[in-house]
């Protein structure tokens, strides 16, 4: 029986951390963009996933070490210049539930690349396609879409806010402990 | 190789109490590792206050009164604690289950008072070193107050049944009072750091 | 952990509690040994205390010499795995420039390189030899709280087996076994890797506190009648001021994994110098560890130098009230001078220069122990076995190691080689001369006594030479490539820096280092099959351990020994004094008076038990989700406590209360 | 025996070819790094003195007869009570050994503070996973320079760093200057360097800083007064306009591509500041913190695949056709 429940949690650990864990540094495809599979356009619904994901959505969604350069990405590209720590302020906030051209990576990564309208620029030229991708997936985790377990945690530094690991979770909205 | 008896030893006693069982030292030995804990967090702390000049790094004073009331009440308890002791020695196992329940509730009013004092403390872990290590300070004294606690619960209820009556458990009894004190001494120096040490500078 | 959790669980039989007052009942009596013979003896006592059969029976044992060959067994497979990380990274810094292994996979191999050494295979292994050794030495039974050796027991290998398969799932901590934050710390080290390090560490330094607590107790406590202070031997004398050791400086370290877990999952701010904390503390509080562990390692080793002289050198050591002065004083001097760790850091110069003081004063009770072990072989060439070879080893290897630490000890000179090769070079000489080499030397010493079974003397000394030559090749260069400027924890260097060389010929040594395990292992495994029967006492050596069988029944002896010498067989040739009075049909044993060691109480040992196992479990996995969520602490706390109660409730069993 | 001569042999092979080094702790170039060698060579020797002393005691038995003793604890006690005072002697010979090394580390210590006290420059150097940042504090808020991993100092002249980190601890050592000191996030420490000699002294990260480590190194280039203050003023002037159309594409494609959003070049509007000034990066001597020397080819391998020369660095892989790479490289290049 400990047997089993030992085997139970190593398939269970080994599923958790192989996503987790890596840290890929150079592009998947050195040539060839990350480009989307179908267009995301503005008019897509608040939230709803586009149903063909690009394959890199998934290695960088969920991993701790994209999520972390994201983080630094973040503050090293000034993105709090508009967005204040993800409190919003010329832009919008982005700590909260509310997404104007949808919550799936792939939309957040198409923001950031291609601009919105009203001052977002695009990124297209100047950020990496997988910085952006890291960038996006942070943005995910700053209103607590990412795994506990693999949101970055607190800066040392100032705290604004609680670090995006300690976020609740968006899909319960902290109804779970 | 070939023995020669040389003592005997079958008149000797088969339990002892205080210093003479070894579960007494296992006890100060325990003892020892978690004060050596307490003695490091709590230099952690003095160690960050002697780093900063502007300690408590502009948090409000805390409010005092929950920890002032946990001291007192753990305080007053050490009388039944060392009257229990008494009766332990004595192997007078109606007192002894009286001076256990007793114990058990002296035990569990502090953590009720716990409860309310970590708001007084007026900050929260997360909001800055001072805060964080408050929180460590309150937090590694609750769980030895709630781990003695369970176990004198535990004990008691021993105490109640047919395993009750014999002298190891009047021995156990006796260490549980040892180690009693042992958690109300702890809480003093801690009591003092959190509340009076800061407001000297 | 309290009063009551230390108890065993053994009790009168019920009692009506109508006599609320006055004497309890007198005592049941069962057989005693007294006129005995020597084949009921053995009878009776085999049933009290041997392992019950079976799987279960196998998990529920609590006899100290079972869980010390689980604890050496263990402990030896991780030190072949530490050592397959050393080889892997001597492999990827045989030359520059070498892309054998990238920087991710190689962070990861020095840090588990490090953590395995220290916390696997170093601390656990001179306990377990602890834990076989002292209550044989001490003329006992068992150990004290059995249940919470078998416990220690449980909670070291799931720790173990929990940080290398977080290593095979790439989660394996990647910040040196040291942890600095904030490297460390929530900001530069995302994912789990780094909270895998501080709740592997907090976790495993349970088992070693419980350990030190049953050796200190069984020393203080349980030692045969006639061994009073003057009479323990040097052995025990060192296990019981290393277990002081672990109680002092073991909580500091858990402190320390406990802060950085805590900034890195509830964001508390201890380490961060922008809400009030500091990255220094953390080196502080884990040097006040760090450098006491060093002494965990080496004073244990000094206790089998202490074991082996004597019986080749035909005497008892030279200067035994001195030996044991310097011990004490080692143990109280060894938290005195973790600072000199820190130098590099910019400490204020006059309380530097106070721990330059500190740390060298250390080298004048190690001298005294060097002294002493010279001038107790200077009575003529002493018999030369593979045991005293490694000795030999140890004191060419283990003075070098020492100077160099003098060195280290300077403030201006340890800037300069603080964090190089030299450095390196050095603790291995420490650790790998002043630790490894008296273990092995103690493997020759006490396989016969564990096994029943010699190793082979000729075997010895090829791994005696291939270890010395190979060790030496590997670890001498390194003082000078790290004058030559090359620090530690790199993974590659550039071609034009000129360390190619010399790093090529440290890797060939480090491969005939290992080598020589390979040969060690082979004579491990061919002595246990095959080995020449040793009898009680191949040595003639004069500690109690050889007065009992090889290896010894589970009841240690027949009747407990009395001590009249500090070499007790060496003062009784014919017969050895013994005193009968115990039951033979429970496991009853003596405890006696702290200093004078006399018989005091006849006091029953705790029973097999499947509970330290479950407890182990329960607390294993509350680690283990700890280190997802700081909930796992409450939602733990209630399997933790159902197994702690199961652990200590009286069970009442027939066999007890006849 | 043997196997010492061999040992030995094997060591004296390797230290022939490790002298040469301009990274040695043995190969003092400053009066801070000679005071220590002095230290290294003077404690070396007395220890080995120590050390043959008890090898020879411990050889003393081997060649002595066997035993004689039949009764283990049949001893001789006169023998016991000479051992006794050599023993004594030995102890206090030690204790002796130990204050006088302690005396000689604590004054070697005040001679080292004293070099510095005069110093007149101060460099302000802060560690970044993995490299230094480099800045030349001036009364003039104009001649405040910042570079990068290259520290050039006046020689002859002390030196004042102060060391600080914005993200882990690294650790300042050029080991034929001076010792190491940390740079640590929330405090800033001192050292005082002084080369005696025009030269160029290598020097790298000693503190266990992640994943590039290894690769964090640093050079101090010691010149006489006067070519020291020229590089200065050199080094203030903004980088000049490309040289030739394919580096005038270069600057293009470097403003309009990501490496604008990190690095800075003066007189450009590329105004990044986490990444290592460009502004005069030909003038330096190595690329990416040491890891390679400055040629036009390694430029290109650089830019093209960072992650490859220096896995895990916070340097991105850009994606660059040929032309463009060739178009980056030569403007980079004409950033004397």
């Amino acid at each position: 029986m400990r047997h089993g429940a030992a085997m139970f949690l190593f398939t269970l650990l080994t599923l958790a951390a192989c996503q987790r864990e890596e840290r890929d540094t150079r592009p998947q495809s050195s040539l060839g963009s990350g480009e989307q599979p179908m267009p995301v356009t503005t008019l897509e619904p608040g939230g709803q996933r586009p149903s063909a994901s690009d394959n890199k959505a998934a290695s960088f969604e969920a991993n701790a070490f994209h999520l972390s350069e994201g983080k630094r990405l973040f503050s090293w590209f000034n993105c709090s210049g508009c967005h204040a720590n993800g409190g919003g302020g010329m832009g919008p906030a982005l700590m909260d539930q509310k997404w104007l051209y949808g919550s799936s990576i792939e939309n957040i990564h198409a923001t950031i690349r291609d601009g919105r309208p009203k001052g977002m620029p695009s990124f297209r030229d100047k950020i990496p396609d997988d910085q952006i991708w890291e960038l996006a997936a942070f943005v995910r985790s700053l209103s607590g879409n990412a795994p506990s377990s693999a949101a970055p945690q607190r800066n040392d530094d100032m705290m604004p806010h609680p670090s995006e690991n300690r976020m609740p979770d968006a899909a319960t909205l902290g109804k779970s402990p | 190789m070939n023995q020669r008896p040389v003592t005997d030893l079958s008149a000797l006693p088969t339990f002892g109490r205080g210093p003479r069982s070894p579960t007494w030292w296992g006890t100060l030995g325990f003892m020892a590792l978690e004060g050596t804990g307490f003695a490091l967090a709590a230099g952690a702390y003095l160690y960050l206050a002697m780093s900063w000049p502007n300690w408590r790094l502009s948090a409000p004073e805390p409010n005092h009164w929950p920890g002032t009331v946990v001291t007192l009440l753990l305080v007053a308890s050490l009388v039944p604690n060392h009257i229990l002791n008494r009766y332990a020695e004595h192997c007078a196992i109606v007192p002894v289950r009286i001076g256990m329940i007793v114990m058990s509730l002296f035990g569990l009013a502090p953590l009720v008072v716990r409860w309310f004092e970590f708001p007084a403390l007026h900050i929260y872990w997360d909001t800055n070193a001072y805060g964080s290590l408050l929180w460590v300070l309150l937090g590694l004294h609750t769980t030895h107050l709630i781990t003695d606690v369970g176990d004198t619960i535990v004990l008691t209820v021993l105490m109640f049944t047919r395993h009750g009556y014999s002298g190891r458990r009047f021995g156990d009894v006796g260490d549980n009072v040892f180690y009693w004190d042992f958690v109300v001494l702890t809480w003093i120096p801690i009591y003092l750091l959190i509340y009076w040490v800061p407001r000297l500078g | 952990m309290s009063s009551a959790d230390l108890t065993s669980e053994r009790d009168l039989p019920p009692k009506r509690e109508t006599a609320s007052k006055g004497d309890l009942a007198p005592e049941p009596d069962g057989p005693r040994d007294t006129g005995m013979d020597d084949a009921s003896l053995h009878r009776w006592l085999t049933r009290a205390w041997r392992t019950p059969p079976g799987i279960i029976g196998a998990l529920s044992s609590v006899d100290h010499k079972v869980i010390a060959r689980r604890y050496l067994i263990t402990a030896f497979i991780f030190l072949c795995l530490g050592g397959l990380n050393a080889v892997a990274m001597r492999v990827q810094l045989s030359g520059p420039q070498r892309g054998l292994i990238g920087p991710d996979l190689y962070n990861q191999l020095f840090t588990m390189h490090g953590v395995t050494m220290m916390f696997l295979f170093a601390v656990p292994i001179v306990q377990a030899t602890g834990i076989y050794l002292v209550p044989l030495m001490v003329g006992t039974r068992n150990i004290a709280f059995p249940r919470l050796n078998a416990f220690g027991y449980w909670i070291y290998v799931s720790g173990g087996a929990f940080a290398w398969i977080s290593f095979l799932l790439n989660m394996a901590p990647d910040v040196g076994w040291f942890a600095y934050v904030p490297l460390s710390g929530p900001e530069f080290s995302p994912g789990k890797r780094a909270d895998v390090w501080a709740q592997m560490i907090t976790y495993t330094e349970v088992s070693s506190l419980a350990v030190a607590v049953a050796t200190i107790v069984t020393v203080f406590k349980q030692r045969a009648p006639g061994m009073s202070l003057d009479k323990i031997p040097l052995y025990v004398w060192a296990l019981l001021v290393t277990s002081f050791v672990v109680v002092f400086a073991m909580p500091a370290v858990m402190i320390t994994s406990t802060f950085l877990i805590l900034d890195r999952l509830v964001g508390t701010h201890i380490f961060n110098p922008a809400e009030g904390g500091d990255a220094l503390l953390f080196q502080h509080l884990f040097w006040f560890f760090g450098h006491p562990e060093v002494y965990i390692i080496f004073l244990p080793a000094t206790g089998m130098v202490s074991s082996i002289i004597p019986a080749f050198a035909r005497r008892p050591t030279f200067g035994h009230l001195g030996l044991v002065l310097s011990l004490i004083s080692v143990g109280f001097l060894s938290f005195g001078l973790w600072v000199h760790h820190m130098f590099a850091t910019g400490l204020p110069k006059l309380g530097a220069s106070f721990f330059t003081a500190s740390s060298m004063l250390i080298a004048i009770p190690n001298g005294v122990q060097i002294f002493c072990w010279l001038a107790t072989l200077w009575d003529g060439r002493p018999v030369i076995r593979t045991p005293l070879l490694f000795v030999f080893g140890f004191f060419f290897i283990f003075v070098i190691g020492g100077l160099t630490g003098v060195m280290l000890a300077s403030v201006p000179l340890d800037l300069q080689v603080h964090d190089t090769y030299f450095v390196v070079a050095h603790f291995h000489y420490v650790l790998i001369g002043g630790s490894v080499f008296p273990l092995l030397g103690a493997a020759y010493f006490w396989f016969p006594k564990i096994t029943g079974r010699m190793m082979s003397e000729r075997l010895g000394r090829w791994h005696f030479g291939l270890a010395f030559i190979g060790f030496n090749a590997a670890f001498f260069p390194m003082h000078l490539v790290g004058l030559w400027g090359m620090p530690r924890r790199v993974y590659t260097y550039s071609a034009e820096l000129g360390w190619g060389n010399i790093n090529l010929f440290i890797s060939a040594g480090a491969m005939l280092f290992f080598l020589s395990f390979v040969l060690f292992t082979f004579n491990l495994i061919h002595g246990a099959l095959k080995g020449a029967p040793a009898g009680d006492n191949p040595w003639d050596a004069g500690t109690l351990e050889w007065a009992t069988s090889s290896p010894p029944p589970s009841y240690n002896f027949t009747r407990i020994p009395i001590v009249t010498n500090v070499e007790p067989l060496w003062a009784e040739r014919e017969t050895l004094p013994v005193a009968t009075g115990l039951r033979v049909d429970v496991r009853e044993l003596l405890i006696s008076t702290v200093a004078e060691a006399h018989p005091d109480i006849r006091e029953k040992s705790a029973t097999p038990s499947i509970w330290p196992l479950l407890a182990a479990i329960a607390v294993g996995a509350t680690f283990l989700y700890s280190i997802f969520t700081p909930w796992a602490i409450v939602w733990g706390a209630v399997p933790i406590a159902l197994t702690l109660v199961g652990w200590f409730w009286p069970k009442g069993d027939p066999e007890d209360e006849e | 025996m043997k196997r010492l001569a061999w040992t030995g042999f094997g060591t004296a092979c390797v230290f022939l070819q490790g002298c040469s080094g301009w990274q040695s702790a043995l190969d003092p170039k400053g009066p801070a790094a000679s005071e220590l060698a002095w230290l290294i060579w003077f404690f070396t020797a007395l220890c080995a003195v120590i050390w043959v002393l008890v090898m020879i005691a411990l050889a003393t038995p081997l060649l002595m007869r066997p035993l004689a003793r039949s009764e283990p604890l049949a001893l001789d006690s006169g023998a016991d009570r000479r051992k006794l005072r050599v023993v004594v002697i030995a102890v206090g010979l030690t204790a002796a050994i130990v204050v006088g090394l302690t005396l000689l580390s604590f004054f070697a210590n005040r001679t080292l503070a004293a070099i510095g006290s005069d110093a007149a420059l101060t460099i302000r150097v802060t560690g970044h996973q993995w490299w230094w940042e480099v800045r030349y504090e001036d009364a003039t808020p104009s001649r405040i320079l910042t570079t990068a991993n290259e520290i050039h100092i006046p020689a002859g002249e002390p030196v004042r760093l102060l060391l600080t980190s914005t993200d882990v601890i690294h650790s300042f050592w050029v080991p034929s200057l001076s010792g190491k000191l940390d740079l640590i996030p929330g405090h800033i420490n001192v050292l005082d360097i002084k080369a005696d000699k025009p030269g160029v002294y290598r020097g790298q990260c000693a503190e266990f800083c992640g994943a590039q480590h290894a690769n964090m190194g640093t050079f101090i280039i010691a010149e006489p007064r006067a070519k020291f203050d020229a590089w200065w003023n050199d080094q203030l002037q903004p980088a000049g306009p490309p040289a030739s159309d394919e580096a005038k594409a270069g600057e293009d494609l470097f403003l309009s591509r990501p490496c604008v959003m990190c690095h800075r070049i003066g007189g450009t509007p590329a105004g990044g500041t986490v990444a290592p000034d460009l502004t005069h990066i030909a003038s330096r001597r190595t690329l990416a913190a040491g890891t390679l020397t400055m040629s036009r080819g390694n430029l290109a391998a650089w830019i093209a695949d960072p992650q490859g020369v220096k896995p895990g660095s916070h340097m991105p892989v850009v994606e660059l056709n040929g032309d463009e790479l060739n178009a980056i490289v030569a403007y980079l290049e004409g950033l004397k």
